[in-house]
This record gives structure tokens, C-alpha cells and sequence, in this order.
């Protein structure tokens, strides 16, 4: 187990470093951020005392070890906008997109699996037709474009709920709703095809066999056996949902990691980019960590050898 | 000792004897007993029908501003769907809309499945240093939200139509890559690949002649599958204000430009939504009539 | 007679795919007698595992039919029992040992977690009371630690293991009858003996009925009193043991016999039935057999034979046709 | 007895790693485990044991489908274990293999002429246009008529396919055809005519055979020779008649008794064989069937048995041999049989 964890973590590290490299490459490839602070008429001496003054004259490989060396310690360079620590900025609006991920992704689950599991039994009955029908279209439906019809309706028509910022538990509900929507489409999917699979198995017969009763058999037993395979395709998935995020909280003008890179995009404020996407790269490497440790815990061929 | 076969079986060959012309045949009489695969390439067809003839059958031009006429509500003044703020007529827009999901959905698939593919040959039939190389750096990739990254390369490189393709295809080519190289993987341990070898046959024939014939099926399922992400991706990041960019008609700026008027003109946000909604269904729908038919095997993700 | 724990009669099912229907099985009778055991032999797609899920009500819900016929247990009809009145014969009085003993257990859970369920659902015991009666016939079973086995995995058991764990698992209950449904198929040769043999003593022990369904005519002369031989859904000939192996009356039977490699000189080319089963769709009028048979005459294509029967030697062939004989 | 060796098998062994991760050693499985036998030309050559011990690995570790850890594989003179990609490749048309699972052996997606003139066209024999018609008469030799030619695999029932696959291994006229469980995966009525058409095709065209099996009846029908594996070794080696007469080794006796009776009133003494076969990751220290073996002694637990040769070239490896007296020995043999 132990030797897992380190490989894990070993990978974890791994990742984040070369999101990092990455984006650091495409920003530079992408032009001289110096142009950005100075007006496009700038005297030529302006703009080499500001390339020196921020370090952009020295060759590129330099300026990369240096912002490894700093990105290290957590330094990600100033906002070019506020002057304030990158990765402060970041941390700060943390805790909201995590709220809204957090919150969207146990409604789902919570919606999800009873569904799909439900749909897998009654299988080829019209509740399990609707239900499939509902969980195609729901992957058809962009995230955006739900939270737009979503204001529209609660925010516009009926003026019952506020159509972004963040703060209150009510502003969390159409942001949170939005979200889980897609999650729940999904999450449906692989639930019923997984307790499909399950209940189709040899282990299942020899278990009716025995005299056990439909209901238990299906909680008790197929459940069991079919957390395996959702566990890492929910996993797998929670990029969706923490790229769904980024959406959602442009659209809601939630407070969050989201909302804040893609604004640092649109005014190409890079080392808030950097910060960004550092954070959301190794949340999701830990969240995979976290779901490998489930997956083994589940699974006890893994666990027990 | 052929004459000794149960008649059962000569009957059988008789039936499919005209196997080999009806290919096309075939896939109609396959499709005709799915509904929702039916509904899923009229949809397309109906796409591909209004990306080649838009410019034909629009009834005015979607390009056309005239800010008397801004934000009328649908069924005014001849307009179906009404205005945006501009005045344009919006069922242009959305019909010519349609071309940039398509080329879109079309051109990501082939350069991201081309290059996956090849990958994921690469890797999954020589195995090696150069497969755990590459795909360590398909794992990297895929620990990272596909559509924070797509983003974040597109408001980098830069938004526009040619710019939108490339962000996507270096966002969806290690899909393409890890499944053909784990198809790949398993086709090499097949008995028949095996047995091929047993022959003398050589190693590059292998791969041309056996294993390429049979990953045809995986990437064709997988292309159609993918295909409806794109889209949704493409109007995501078009929403966030990269991307297309307007004037160019694309489901995804005119809700981007909608936005602003949900609260006076719903029509604004919900036609060109809906156009995805459709567009995505019938892509999706398609493409799991397509798995199903093509691969029993994959069924269930 | 009265003796017969298990009668079936008449018994025909259908399968549903798509929108075709086939019959696997097509009017079945047999019967199977208090503390004997039963072969059923055929080959693949003779119908034989067909009939014992159908024995069990383990035919899959949605997509089979029982059409006709009845299915006789103890004196009562439970061809068309509830689901519910279903549940406390299986795995109490009828249960089952399956093919693979590597996937029929549950990978999730515990042996002694799967082996305490039977007892939960029918007999009302205490948690101490299942432990010790579950590790009581892992000892039956043969299985040594069984106080430490119960709290392993199957993957942690060899297959041979693993078939024990199920047999045990089907004996939980003391069950007047027992199915066995190739048993030893998936073992390999010296782990087939072991089996074989627990599996006797076993019946002796317990005093149950067994039925054994295999392709293997050695694990049939090896194990079973009667037999009953199946082709494409039908039963061709029944029989005591002795008579079958020296008597076979159906030229099926008696082909599959000959084409053992021990009933042929060695070396010499084997005694072989022509053409293969056909597929259920396949199927037209006439003897099942008539296409392969090599004393097929044109009454076999044109018309169904009957079921003729000498003393307790039964067989579904036109050449057994003496007026005496038949049955229907 | 002038028998020219078309095979020798010298000290094989094959070896897989097993990764434990970063920071344990490899377990290493030896699936082969320094083995040595000799395939006379005409003869059927039997492998026989229980799954797991090695036979499958040994077949097609000869015919170079898995590179050979160690040893000499000779076959017609040449060392097959170390000859280069092209020449192994040349020579495989005189070396071809029948494998176990009919449907999974031949390619799905390709028809029936395809699969059998893929051997013709990859070694170049005859001209394009004499193919089809050499294909077409090797359909008519294993009893498929030539309608089927355009057809594909799944079109045909598991007793058509392994009569297709033994065509594609014929086709090329090879000396030698290692053939791996051919019979196993087919029903009762199947088996008999594909044996038939083994026994048949090595009459026509005089070929050798290594027939890997599970199956003693099989096995006792159609060999001539049989070596009997377990865990990676071969523990005895005789000419058919013997080995089922007079088994040597008490696996041998053992695997022999354990076949089902082939009449009700066959009455056979059995021997049952306690517990199950090690992993081959972990074999038992000294004779690896100690822990099995009826006859156990000390010294079996601590060393390795030599082999020892009986009369006419059989062979067992087992202490019972080593350390007993004649009169022992006689005493062994008989009263297990």
C-alpha cells in the first residue's frame, strides 16, 4: 500500500509540474507580456526598461528555472493587475469553488445512484426508458446554457432567486443545481450499466440460488459489486465536473477559482493563470489519489492479496 | 464430406451469399430498427444539410444589422425567432450556425483522432521506453480538466475558428490515443495475431494487414462519440468570450451576446441553446446506435 | 410411481431475442427418484443447462418462457411458483452447483459471508450458530483452516477450492436434491477425481438426490444410476447406466459411445458422427437426429418419432417402433 | 530403431517476471523449467499436465511465439532459439501451430481465402494464380466444401473453424505442427472428427506432430511418445503404450488413475491426489510434487530427483528410483497400478 501511495504521489507531482511547464511555454510562445502594461505607441526605451524590470530580456530557459524556483515555494509572481501575491488570490477564492463543487457533486451522487440503480432493475420498463431518455438528453444539454435558462426562469420570470454572486446559501442553489445536472446524467449512465453488468454475473445466480430475496440481493449484493466500476468512472469524471465549475461560475458570477481564471484570461493576467492552474491541477490529481485509496478499499482483491 | 453438413448450414450460406454488396443496405436495415438511431443521423443528415446549403436557404442575411428592428420577440415582422439586440434575424444565425459546429465537430475528430491514433499505435504495438514516455504524458494530460485546458490554450493562443480547432485537438487527441493503444494492446494478445505469427508473417504486415483492418471499428465509434463534446465544448468556450468570435454567427457567441438581455428577451439565450441541445442529441444518439451495432463488446461505456 | 422426488413432464421453454423465438427446449419428461442420481448428457446446446436453471426458476425473466409442461417437486407443482414461494426451496431444498467456480462467487465478500447467506434466509440461527454450522461443512467439504478460510476471499482459493466452497454452499441447507451442472468441467484431471469422489461420498452421507448434468459420458459412468441423454432440446434416450454403456438404443447415444477414444483401437481412426448440432433455429420437421444419423430412413425426415419404451429403457427413435413399445 | 530426431529440445527454460512495484523484487515464474526432449520425425509427440504446468509455454516458446529464457530448441539441424527475426520467419513455414480456441484463432475480419492464403503469399509459394486453387483443394483435404471461400469466420460452427485453422497450418506443407489442446474447445461429436482429420492429414502428408493436451484418452488414442509435465518439468517420458501400462512416476499414476471410467462396470483403483498444484511462482523446495506425492520421503523435500532411464527410452524423475532396490521398486510400480 505504502509503495502505492509514494508512486501516487510521485505522479501527482509529476502532473502539476508539467500543467505548469506547459502553460508557462504557451504564454511566453504567445507574446511579450510587456506589451500588455504599456500602451501600444510606448517609446522602444520604455519597453526595454520594463522587460529588464521584469526580467523578460534574459534568455527563456532562465526565466523558466526561475519561475520553477520560485513556483516551488509557492511564489507565482504579482497579479499584473493589483499587485497582490498570485497564489493568495487564488487560495482566497478556494473555499467557494469547493463549496460549490463539493455540494453539486454529493447531489448528484445522492440523485444518481438510487436512479440508475433503480433503472437497472426495472430494466426495459418505461420507468427505465424515461429514465434513460432523461439521462441522454441531460448529457446533451451544455452546463452554460442550462444555468442561462435556469436565471431565466428563477431569476427573471418568477424573481424568486438571485442570478449570481455568491454568499448566501441561496445563492448557491442555482449555481449548485446547474452543476449537479450534468453529474447526474452521467453518474445515472454508469450506475445502471455498471448494476447491469453486475447483475448479469455468475456470483448473482449462485446467489438466487441460495434463496436470496430480489431486494437484498440487489442492495446488498449487486450494489456492492457494481461500486467498483463507478467509483473510478465517477472519478474519471470529476474533471467534468470541476471544468463544469469553471463554467457554472462564469455564468453565476460565483466567487471561485473558475470564475477568476477565466477573468485572468480575458485581461491575460498570467501570473494569476499560472497560480490557477496550478491549483486545479493538483486538486485533481488528489482527487484521483483520493479515489484510487476507495477503489483499493472497495475491492479486495486489490486490498487483500 | 461437405455434403455431410446438416442442411442448416447450406441454407445459411445461401442467405449470405450476397453479403458483400449490401454493405450499405446493410446499415439502413440495421438503422431502420432503431429509433434512436434514426433520429440521431436525421439530425446529423438535417446538419449536414444546412452547413453545405445555409447561405441558400437562410431568409435573410445572418450578417445583416439594423438596430430599428433590434430585439423583436420571435413570429414578428417575419422573423421566426426574432432579433438580437442588433437586429439580425436569429434563425439565419442559428442556421449558420450549424456550419461552424460542424466543421468544428469534423475537424477536431479527424486531426485529434489522427494524431491519437497514431499514437496510440505507436505505443500500444512497440511497446517499450517510447510507450511509457508517451503515455505518462497522456496520463498528465488526462488528470487535467479537458475543458480548463482547452480554455486556457484558446484565451493563449488566441480565439478565432482555426485557433478554436487546434485548442480542442490538442485537448482531445489523448482520448483517441489511450483507448486505440489499450485496443491495440489487446489485439496483440489475440490468438489470430498469435496464429499470424505462427505463419511468418512479418511484424509491419501485422500491423497493416490484421491489427489497423481492426481498430476501424473503435475509432469510428469513438470519433462519433467525441464529436458531441466538441461541440458543447466549442459553444462553452465561444460563451466565455473566446473562441468564435462575432461577428461570425456560432450557437455559442450568440448566447455570449444574448446574455445580456435574459432579462428582457428570453428568445435571445434559447434558440441557439436549443440548436446545441439537438445537435448534441443527435451526434450522442448516433453514436451510441453506432457502438451498439458495431461493438456489442463496448456496450456500457 | 411415487418414489420420484422430481418429475418432469411435457416440458417445453422459449427464448426471446429480438424478435425471433427459439425452443430450446421442446417437451422434456424424466423423472429422478428418491436418493438417486440422474445424469443428463448432450453437448452443447442440447438444452441440459436449460432444463436445470428451469428446475431452479433461474431462467432469465424478461427474455424465457416456460410454454408448456410441468415441473414436479416433492408432489407439487412449481413450474409456476411466485418468486417469492420460489425463494425458500432454492438453495433449501433444490440447490445448485455451477460450472466456474471462479466467477460464481461474489469477489466482494467474505467466504463466510456468502456461506452464512442460505442459512440466513432459511433456518432461523443465531450468528454464532451459522459460524459453526458454515465452518462445520467446510469441513464436510474437506476444506482445511475453515475457521480462517471463512474470513478469505475467493480469489484467495485455488479453483479446486473455490468448487468446494460451492458445493459446501449448496449443502448448507440439507437439500433433498441437489443439481450439479458440469461440476468438474472447469477442473483439471486430479482435482476432477477429488470432486467426484466428495461428491459421492457426500450424496451417500446426506442422503440426497443428485442430479449431474455434463457432456463427459466418463463422469456419467463414473457417478451416475440413470441416465438421460439430450439432443437439440429433446430427450432421445433414457436409461439404467449398465444398459446404456451396453445397449444404447439411439443411434446418438450409441454414436457418442463409440466415438469415445477408449472404445477405439489405438491409433485407428475414431467411430465419428457426422455433421454438428444444429442450431435451435435449424430445427424442421422430423427425428432431431435424422441429418447425422447414419440409419436415418425416410420415415426420420417426414415424421417426429415417439418415445418408445422397452421395460425402463426409453428412446426417441423410429427403429425402437414395435407396437408394444410405445408410449405417448 | 533408425528414428531421426526432427526436434531436440535441449535444457529450455522460460522464465516471467511479475512486477510488485517501486521497491520489491520481481516475483519470477518459471513456467518452463530446464526441460529436455526429442521429437522423431512421423511420431506424435505428446505434452501432457494439469493447467499451469507449462506445456502451452513449452510449444509455443518452440516455435519462437515467446523468446526462450534459456536452452536449444533444434529443429532439422538449426538452433531455433537463436536464429535471426528473418530467418525464424523463413523457417516458419516448416514449423506451424494449431492452437486450442478455434474462434479466437482466426481473424475476425477476414475471409476464408484471405486466412489461407496469407500463409501461401507471406512465403511466396506458388504463382498468384496456382493460390487459389491449392487453397481451394486444401478446403476439399479438411472437408470444407468451396463455396465457403468468401465467408467469414463467425459464419461457421467451432468444428468448421478448427478444421480451417488446421488448413492454415497444413497449407504451407510443414514437417512439423505443434498442436495446442485442438480438441478441447469442441463438443463430444465434434472432437472425434477433427482427431480423425489430424490422424488422416499426418498419413497424407507424413507429418509431426506435438500434441499438447489435457486429455489422457485423447492423448493414449493418437500418440506415439508422451512427456507428462508438472510445475515447469518433465517428470517422465515413455512411448505411449508404456506410459499408460507402466507409469514410472507417481504423478504419472496418479493423472492416469484420475480419468473418469469409460464403461459403469470398469472398476478402477484411484488414486486421489491431496491438495492442489503449487503456484509455479513458489514451487516446493527438492521434487516439486512432494507436496502432492503419496510416496514422500525426507530426501524429496531436500533435493532434486535425477532422471532416470528405463527400458526403451523411459524415462522418470523421481527419488523412488534413486534410492530404492530392485525388489523395492517392483514392489513400487506394481502395487499402484
Amino acid at each position: 500500500m505504502l509503495d502505492f501511495v509514494i508512486k501516487r504521489f510521485l505522479q501527482v507531482i509529476v502532473v502539476v509540474f508539467l500543467a505548469l511547464t506547459v502553460v508557462f511555454f504557451l504564454i511566453r510562445l504567445a507574446g511579450d507580456p510587456t506589451t500588455l502594461f504599456l500602451p501600444p505607441d510606448a517609446p522602444r526605451e520604455q519597453i526595454e526598461e520594463y522587460r529588464e524590470l521584469l526580467g523578460y530580456n534574459r534568455p527563456l530557459y532562465v526565466q523558466y528555472g526561475d519561475f520553477m524556483y520560485n513556483a516551488i515555494q509557492g511564489d507565482f509572481g504579482e497579479s499584473l493587475r493589483s499587485q497582490e501575491d498570485a497564489l493568495g488570490i487564488v487560495l482566497d477564492r478556494l473555499p467557494a469553488t469547493f463549496q460549490l463543487a463539493i455540494t453539486s457533486l454529493i447531489l448528484a451522487l445522492f440523485i444518481a445512484i438510487p436512479l440508475g440503480v433503480l433503472s437497472a432493475y426495472k430494466r426495459n420498463t418505461v420507468f427505465d426508458r424515461i429514465g434513460v431518455g432523461l439521462t441522454v438528453v441531460g448529457q446533451a444539454v451544455p452546463s452554460f446554457w442550462l444555468g442561462l435558462i435556469l436565471i431565466f426562469l428563477f431569476a427573471a420570470q418568477l424573481q424568486l432567486l438571485p442570478s449570481g454572486g455568491g454568499g448566501t446559501p441561496v445563492h448557491m442553489i442555482l449555481p449548485t443545481l446547474t452543476l449537479a445536472a450534468y453529474s447526474v446524467a452521467r453518474f445515472t449512465r454508469f450506475t445502471r450499466s455498471a448494476m447491469l453488468d453486475v447483475l448479469q454475473k455468475d456470483y448473482i445466480r449462485t446467489a438466487k440460488a441460495s434463496g436470496v430475496p430480489t431486494m437484498r440481493l440487489i442492495m446488498r449484493y449487486a450494489l456492492r459489486n457494481s461500486l467498483i466500476p463507478i467509483i473510478t468512472l465517477v472519478a474519471l469524471d470529476l474533471g467534468v465536473l470541476l471544468g463544469g465549475a469553471v463554467i457554472t461560475e462564469a455564468v453565476f458570477s460565483w466567487p471561485g477559482v473558475g470564475r477568476l481564471l477565466w477573468q485572468s484570461l480575458m485581461n491575460r493576467d498570467f501570473p494569476i493563470v499560472l497560480a490557477g492552474v496550478f491549483i486545479i491541477a493538483l486538486i485533481y490529481a488528489i482527487i484521483n489519489f483520493v479515489a484510487d485509496i476507495l477503489y483499493a478499499y472497495v475491492n479486495p482483491q486489490i486490498r487483500v492479496k | 464430406m461437405a455434403s455431410s453438413l446438416p442442411q442448416g448450414e447450406q441454407a445459411l450460406g445461401s442467405v449470405l451469399k450476397s453479403k458483400q454488396k449490401t454493405k450499405i443496405g446493410e446499415f439502413f436495415s440495421n438503422l431502420s430498427r432503431s429509433w434512436t438511431g434514426m433520429l440521431g443521423f436525421g439530425i446529423i443528415m438535417l446538419l449536414l444539410f444546412l452547413s453545405i446549403f445555409g447561405p441558400w436557404i437562410t431568409p435573410y442575411d445572418p450578417m445583416h444589422a439594423e438596430f430599428s428592428k433590434g430585439l423583436l420577440p420571435p413570429l414578428t415582422d417575419g422573423h421566426l425567432l426574432g432579433t438580437d439586440h442588433l437586429g439580425r434575424d436569429i434563425f439565419s444565425r442559428i442556421i449558420m450556425g450549424a456550419r461552424v459546429s460542424v466543421i468544428i465537430g469534423i475537424a477536431t475528430a479527424c486531426i485529434a483522432g489522427v494524431i491519437g491514433t497514431i499514437v496510440g499505435i505507436i505505443a500500444g504495438y512497440f511497446r517499450g521506453w517510447i510507450d511509457i514516455v508517451l503515455m505518462r504524458l497522456v496520463d498528465v494530460q488526462l488528470s487535467f480538466p479537458f475543458i480548463v485546458l482547452v480554455l486556457v490554450i484558446n484565451a493563449i493562443i488566441g480565439a478565432g475558428l482555426r485557433n478554436i480547432i487546434i485548442s480542442l485537438a490538442i485537448g482531445g487527441w489523448v482520448i483517441f490515443a489511450r483507448v486505440i493503444r489499450s485496443e491495440v494492446l489487446a489485439l496483440r494478445e489475440k490468438e489470430f495475431i498469435t496464429s499470424s505469427i505462427a505463419t511468418g508473417v512479418s511484424r509491419l504486415q501485422i500491423l497493416v494487414k490484421h491489427i489497423l483492418p481492426n481498430l476501424f471499428t473503435p475509432i469510428i465509434i469513438l470519433a462519433s462519440l467525441q464529436i458531441g463534446t466538441y461541440i458543447i465544448a466549442e459553444a462553452s468556450i465561444s460563451f466565455l468570450g473566446f473562441g468564435v468570435q462575432p461577428p461570425t454567427p456560432a450557437w455559442g457567441n450568440m448566447l455570449n451576446e444574448g446574455r445580456d438581455y435574459i432579462f428582457s428577451s428570453w428568445w435571445l439565450v434559447t434558440f441557439p441553446g436549443i440548436a446545441i441541445v439537438i445537435t448534441a442529441l443527435g451526434v450522442n444518439l448516433f453514436g451510441d446506435w453506432l457502438r451498439d451495432t458495431l461493438d456489442p463488446e463496448l456496450k456500457g461505456e | 410411481m411415487s418414489d420420484a422426488i422430481l418429475k418432469i413432464k411435457n416440458l417445453k421453454i422459449e427464448f426471446k431475442s429480438g424478435k425471433e423465438t427459439v425452443q430450446p427446449i421442446r417437451g422434456v419428461n424424466f423423472e429422478l427418484k428418491k436418493g438417486e442420481t440422474l445424469g443428463v448428457v448432450g453437448e452443447s446446446g442440447s438444452g441440459k443447462s436449460v432444463t436445470s436453471l428451469a428446475i431452479m426458476g433461474l431462467l432469465p425473466e424478461r427474455t424465457s418462457k416456460i410454454v408448456d409442461g410441468e415441473i414436479n417437486f416433492k408432489g407439487n407443482d412449481i413450474t409456476n411458483l411466485k418468486e417469492k414461494q420460489y425463494r425458500k426451496i432454492r438453495g433449501n431444498e433444490i440447490s445448485m452447483i455451477f460450472q466456474e467456480p471462479m466467477t460464481s462467487l461474489n469477489p466482494v465478500f467474505t467466504i463466510g459471508q456468502q456461506l452464512s447467506e442460505p442459512l440466513r434466509q432459511h433456518r432461523n440461527m443465531s450468528k454464532k450458530e451459522i459460524e459453526k454450522a458454515v465452518i462445520n461443512v467446510l469441513n464436510q467439504v474437506g476444506i482445511p483452516r475453515a475457521e480462517q478460510i471463512i474470513n478469505e476471499y475467493p480469489h484467495q482459493l485455488s479453483g479446486g477450492m473455490r468448487q468446494r466452497v460451492m458445493i459446501s454452499l449448496a449443502l448448507l441447507c440439507e437439500p433433498d436434491l441437489m443439481i450439479a451442472d458440469e461440476p468438474t468441467t472447469a477442473l483439471d484431471v486430479t482435482i476432477q477425481a477429488q470432486i467426484l469422489e466428495l461428491m459421492k461420498n457426500i450424496k451417500q452421507e446426506n442422503d440426497m438426490s443428485l442430479l449431474l448434468i455434463t457432456h463427459d459420458l466418463g463422469v456419467v459412468a463414473e457417478m451416475c444410476d440413470r441416465v438421460v441423454v439430450m439432443y437439440a432440446g429433446e430427450i432421445v434416450e433414457v436409461a439404467e447406466i449398465n444398459e446404456l454403456f451396453n445397449e444404447p438404443l439411439h443411434p446418438y447415444t450409441r454414436g457418442l459411445i463409440d466415438s469415445m477414444p477408449t472404445q477405439n483401437t489405438r491409433k485407428e481412426r475414431l467411430y465419428s458422427i457426422r455433421g454438428q448440432v444444429p442450431r435451435p433455429n435449424e430445427i424442421t420437421k422430423g427425428c432431431v437426429f435424422a441429418n447425422r444419423c447414419p440409419l436415418a430412413f425416410s420415415k426420420c425426415f417426414e415424421e417426429t418419432p415417439p418415445v418408445f419404451a422397452r421395460d425402463d429403457h426409453l428412446s426417441k427413435c423410429w427403429l425402437q417402433n414395435t407396437k408394444e413399445g410405445e408410449v405417448v | 530403431m533408425a528414428e531421426e530426431a526432427l526436434l531436440q529440445v535441449n535444457r529450455l527454460k522460460k522464465y516471467y517476471g511479475i512486477s510488485q512495484g517501486l521497491f520489491k523484487k520481481d516475483i519470477i515464474v518459471r513456467a518452463v523449467d530446464d526441460i529436455s526432449f526429442t521429437v522423431h520425425r512421423g511420431e506424435t509427440f505428446a505434452l501432457v499436465g494439469e493447467s499451469g504446468c507449462g506445456k502451452s509455454t513449452t510449444g509455443k516458446t518452440i516455435l519462437r511465439l515467446t523468446e526462450p529464457t534459456e536452452g536449444e530448441v533444434i529443429f532439422n539441424g538449426t538452433d531455433v532459439a537463436t536464429l535471426q527475426y528473418n530467418d525464424m520467419r523463413s523457417l516458419r513455414q516448416q514449423m506451424q501451430m494449431v492452437f486450442q480456441d478455434p474462434y479466437a484463432s482466426l481473424n475476425p475480419k477476414k475471409t476464408i481465402k484471405q486466412l489461407l492464403m496469407e500463409p501461401l503469399r507471406v512465403h511466396k509459394k506458388f504463382k498468384e494464380k496456382e493460390r487459389l486453387q491449392k487453397v481451394t483443394e486444401m478446403l476439399d483435404i479438411v472437408g470444407l466444401s468451396k463455396e465457403y471461400l468468401d465467408r467469414y469466420p463467425h459464419e461457421f460452427s467451432g468444428g468448421q473453424r478448427q478444421r480451417i485453422g488446421i488448413a492454415r497450418a497444413v497449407i504451407l506443407q510443414p514437417d512439423f505442427i505443434v498442436a495446442d489442446e485442438p480438441v478441447s474447445a469442441l463438443d463430444v461429436s465434434v472432437q472425434s472428427q477433427v482427431i480423425n482429420l489430424m490422424l488422416d492429414l499426418q498419413k497424407e502428408f507424413g507429418l509431426t506432430y506435438l500434441f499438447i493436451s489435457h486429455d489422457l484418452s485423447v492423448i493414449e488414442h493418437m500418440t506415439d511418445r508422451v512427456a507428462v509435465m508438472y510445475l515447469g518439468k518433465i517428470v517422465e517420458v515413455a512411448d505411449t503404450e508404456t506410459l499408460f501400462k507402466d507409469p514410472k512416476h507417481p504423478y504419472t499414476q496418479a493423472l492416469i488413475s484420475a480419468v473418469p471410467i469409460s464403461h459403469p462396470a470398469e472398476n478402477k483403483e484411484r488414486i486421489i491426489l491431496k491438495g492442489d498444484v503449487p503456484s509455479p511462482a513458489n514451487p516446493p523446495s527438492g521434487c516439486a510434487f512432494h507436496t502432492r506425492c503419496p510416496f514422500a520421503m525426507d530426501i524429496c523435500r531436500q533435493k532434486e530427483p535425477e532422471t532416470l532411464l528405463f527400458e526403451d527410452g523411459h524415462t522418470a524423475t523421481c527419488h523412488l528410483y534413486t534410492t530404492k532396490s530392485r525388489e523395492e521398486l517392483n514392489y513400487v510400480t506394481s502395487d499402484s497400478k
